[in-house]
């Protein structure tokens, strides 16, 4: 028998994302804000992003939800950084799962809240971008 | 680290004396009570003594009135179902408490698809029922009141009393559910006027794969376990005896030790709470007070902003353990049913845990508890976006409202796009 | 005095390493399976090991397949009213053999009070049931059939095989009680076709105070221990984590050690079969001789002219164990159902006794086993006035007629005024 | 825990009477004998009776039936030795009983059984008695 010690509820790298999440925190001046909220459970996910030249320079998150949910967002912002905006409008909560190894069955909803959080961002700054064509114009003249 | 065990509503260690007295019954007494020859003989003995110390510990009039079973569900389904199939001829409906236990509920639930019904009386904001609504439930159809002695989520202790008066003058069995308040709590079946009740001894140090049902000769029950003459024909299949032993010996010990772990549990359910309350804001107690209308050993918290797994995965990590809801369901994402019931805002529902004490526990594992807590409360806060928000005044707090921002039950139904449940 | 258990039907000791295993279980790994923190994640480790040790012993597929319960009669009436309550709307009627153990009995009579009905197979006088009756037996309204692996009296083998070929071909579920036969004969339910089985791991040197049900993904069952959701939901309630333990271990010590037990045990078996019918006069075996149709460790008796407790008695004041008819029932005055089946006489099922063998018995106690229960016969025979009118030429012999004077049963009619039932 | 040796499933008295019965056997020249079964059981008890002057003098058993029934026929003959017909015709099973400290209650019948065999004993003799009047006239004369 294994000392109790050695027992999680989740993986190990589910618990490091929980225990030492990453990119935890928002932004000054972020360019994009998705939060979202499951109905199902009441955990709640915001993601702010920094997006430069249509790619995702920067993520973070804050979340208020389970262990799965803090570690989901934080591999999330993990994960997208670097990548376009057409490649995050086509990222997929599985991409989370696997990344963390596996969450319990129970736990899945958690990756696509994620998910969701991810896309309402970039909804965020897309529906900013568009409200201010002049700022945009000004900034690429100068 | 410190190890500190707050979770003893849902299980204890076993007492090293009944360890010991079970001991001989695995590879020496090892016979079938149902035997005719010395080793079942040997181990009928044990199970006598074993009936007599339950007995005992409620006050029960004979220790035939004690009925051993597999666990304290199994005995919750016996009480109810068994009670029912034996007495339906007299009526087909139930009264209940709202905040039973799940094998309460699920039991008059499968009643319900055999043709029965019932009526679930509510209880206050403290999570205690008013006998007079008891009173009001009851119909000419009623056979059976069903109210627990304590709550095992917010250790609410019903009036017990004032509602077995109302079950004796209207001639209704009472059936009290002691599976959280055995051992934490005197418990007199026949001062109480209780004609059925359920015990689970590895809730008072005894161990796992016994449960109890105490039923006086005036409430007939049926078995559910079909098949052999155990337990005078009440539970088929041989006897768990070496669990039975242990029982019996953790049921007299409960008795003799009663009031000393009820006292050394209280004096540190009042430091904890306290302890609590001064260092962490935003928190609140469900269930009564620390005092007379509450369980001795349970603190029932709502921690605001954060939710509750988190805390539990942090004092886990702090090697305390703590429960997230009711233990026997917290595979299941829903709020607690005992929340819903005392009427416990959504948000506050999220943030719960619950810290369970037990006769080990020491005052260092209190100062322990409370210092980490708070750290453990900090780094969620730090998470939560709701955190923020409420600083930021966007939303307000359930707690201490200052009269800014929209509610988070609120919030979360603009974030979720659906109203919260 | 010499100490020789021949009752492993009723129960046998715990093996030493599954207490081991247990152990540390009781006073320190004591946290409830259902708990999130770490006391409770490592009972759940715990208990998925003796799950996948469980499941290897009968080749089940999975661990999945695997319930545990509180004890083999729980297990069963799972099986039984369980897949009774999950399927009821396929149909309403089971088959069954003839001479199952009362705890299938007692389920299945329990559902005729819900409507079903059910055809009871008959088995020969050596108690084997014919598959061609079973596939008789079976309507468009068959939604289970029952067989036990072995009978718990008479050790009968029953022809699964062909059994499971008819109940495959009619695609309905078999299910097949195995508490009399796990450990002492080798069983594959993947090579069986079987859906539902039951094991008592006390049976095989496992623990007390745990059943187990393997039931395979297609036979659906639901609980009927209501409340939470243990077990994947099909049976309510705190786990008795040390016995699953115990019984993990059980069963795989019984996988490891399965041929060289059934050589040991089927060799005393051979041996206590030719010295009793050598050396003791009007005594005859119920069920197969010794051999494949017979498990390896039981013999049922009936000793003619004397009658079975007396027997029991005796041989318990000369330190030898044996049982009188089932010893689940042995509360019970009459004739075990199981010899009615057979057609034995009347005079033979009064004189009955059983003795079962176990991995701790020597040639040592079989030689004095033979010797002195050789004397317990001659010192009631002395008694009994039916071996004196036997001789005197009264009455007449079952087992070895001389054709002279009455049956012991027209006699027992005779002098009770009533026919013997 | 006591030793399970020291485990007997009946009490003292009856588990002596038991293994150790007094008056078993039959006589030469009985008296009278009474044969009776019980049908719940199947228990076949049998008492023979010397009486001489009304009096019953000797008492024996032969009994096919479980601890409890051995055992009570055995208590049964010590108990109605020395009485007379009528005290016998009197004789109750719960003396029987209460000699042997007490019987589980599914085993009284046991005791019944001996105050039936007992009876039927003396109805044997009674009706010997009836069907031999010269033989006693000639007894008496003698
Ligand atoms: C064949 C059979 N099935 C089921 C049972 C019930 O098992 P348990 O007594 O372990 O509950 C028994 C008990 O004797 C049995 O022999
Ligand atoms: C109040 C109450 N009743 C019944 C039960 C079921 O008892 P057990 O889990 O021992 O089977 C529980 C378990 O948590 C409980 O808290």
């Amino acid at each position: 028998m294994k000392d109790a010690k050695e027992y999680t509820l989740y993986n190990e790298t589910v618990m490091d994302h929980f225990m030492n999440p990453r990119n935890m925190g928002d932004f000054q001046d972020a360019d994009g804000i998705g939060e979202v909220g499951a109905a199902a459970c009441g955990d709640i996910m915001k993601i702010s992003l920094k997006i430069k030249d249509g790619v995702v320079t920067d993520a973070r998150f804050k979340t208020f939800g389970c262990g799965s949910a803090i570690a989901s967002s934080s591999m999330a912002t993990e994960l997208i950084k670097g990548r376009t905006l057409e490649e995050v409008k086509n990222f997929s909560n599985e991409e989370v799962v696997e990344a963390l190894g596996g969450l319990p069955p129970v736990k899945i909803h958690c990756s696509v809240l994620a998910e969701e959080a991810l896309k309402a961002a970039i909804e965020d700054y897309e529906a900013r971008e568009v409200s201010k064509p002049a700022e945009k114009s000004e900034a690429l003249s100068a | 680290m410190r190890s500190v065990y707050l979770d003893h509503q849902a299980s204890t260690p076993l007492l090293p004396e009944a360890l010991e007295a079970m001991t001989p019954y695995f590879t020496q007494a090892f016979g079938n009570a149902s035997s005719l020859h010395r080793y079942g003989l040997q181990v009928r003995d044990g199970i006598a003594t074993a009936r007599a110390q339950v007995a005992a510990l409620i006050n029960a009039e004979s220790p035939d009135d004690i009925i051993f079973t597999g666990n304290g569900a199994e005995a919750v389904n016996l009480a109810i179902k068994g009670f029912a199939d034996a007495n339906h001829r007299k009526g087909k409906h139930i009264v209940l408490s709202a905040t039973e236990h799940p094998t309460v509920l699920g039991s008059v639930e499968y009643l319900e698809r055999q043709g029965f019904t019932h009526t679930k009386v509510p209880v206050d904001k403290e999570g205690i029922i008013d006998p007079a609504a008891v009173r009001e439930a009851i119909t000419p159809e009623t056979i059976l009141v069903a109210v627990h002695i304590a709550n095992h989520d917010i250790g609410a202790i019903q009036p017990i009393k004032e509602i077995s008066a109302i079950t004796r003058e209207k001639g209704i069995p009472l059936f009290c559910d002691a599976v959280a308040s055995a051992g934490w709590y005197p418990i007199d079946v026949q001062a109480l006027g209780i004609q059925l009740l359920t015990l689970s001894p590895h809730r008072f140090y005894g161990p796992k794969g016994v449960g109890v049902l105490y039923r006086s000769r005036r409430a007939r029950v049926t078995s559910h376990i079909h098949g052999g003459v155990q337990e005078g024909g009440r539970r088929a299949g041989t006897e768990n005896v070496p669990a039975i032993i242990g029982a019996g010996v953790a049921a007299e010990i409960a008795l003799r030790d009663l009031n000393e772990r009820i006292a050394h549990v209280s004096r540190l359910q009042h430091k904890l709470h306290d302890g609590m309350v001064a260092s962490i804001p935003y928190i609140k107690l469900n269930g009564p007070k620390p005092g007379p209308l509450r369980l001795c050993n349970t603190l029932n918290w709502s921690t605001e902003f954060i939710e509750g797994e988190g805390q539990l995965l942090l004092c886990d990590s702090n090697g305390i353990a703590v429960a997230s809801g009711s233990s026997c369901v917290s595979k299941s994402l829903k709020v607690s049913h005992v929340l819903e019931a005392i009427g416990l805002d959504h948000a506050l529902a999220q943030g719960n845990i619950i810290m369970s004490l037990g006769k080990d526990n020491t005052e260092e594992d209190i100062d322990y508890v409370i210092e980490r807590f708070l750290k453990v409360v900090n780094t969620l806060r730090r998470m939560s976006p709701m955190w923020q928000e409420f600083e930021d005044g966007q939303i307000d707090s359930v707690i201490n409202p200052r009269g800014i921002g929209k509610s988070f039950t609120q919030h979360a139904a603009d974030v979720s796009g659906r109203p919260a449940h």
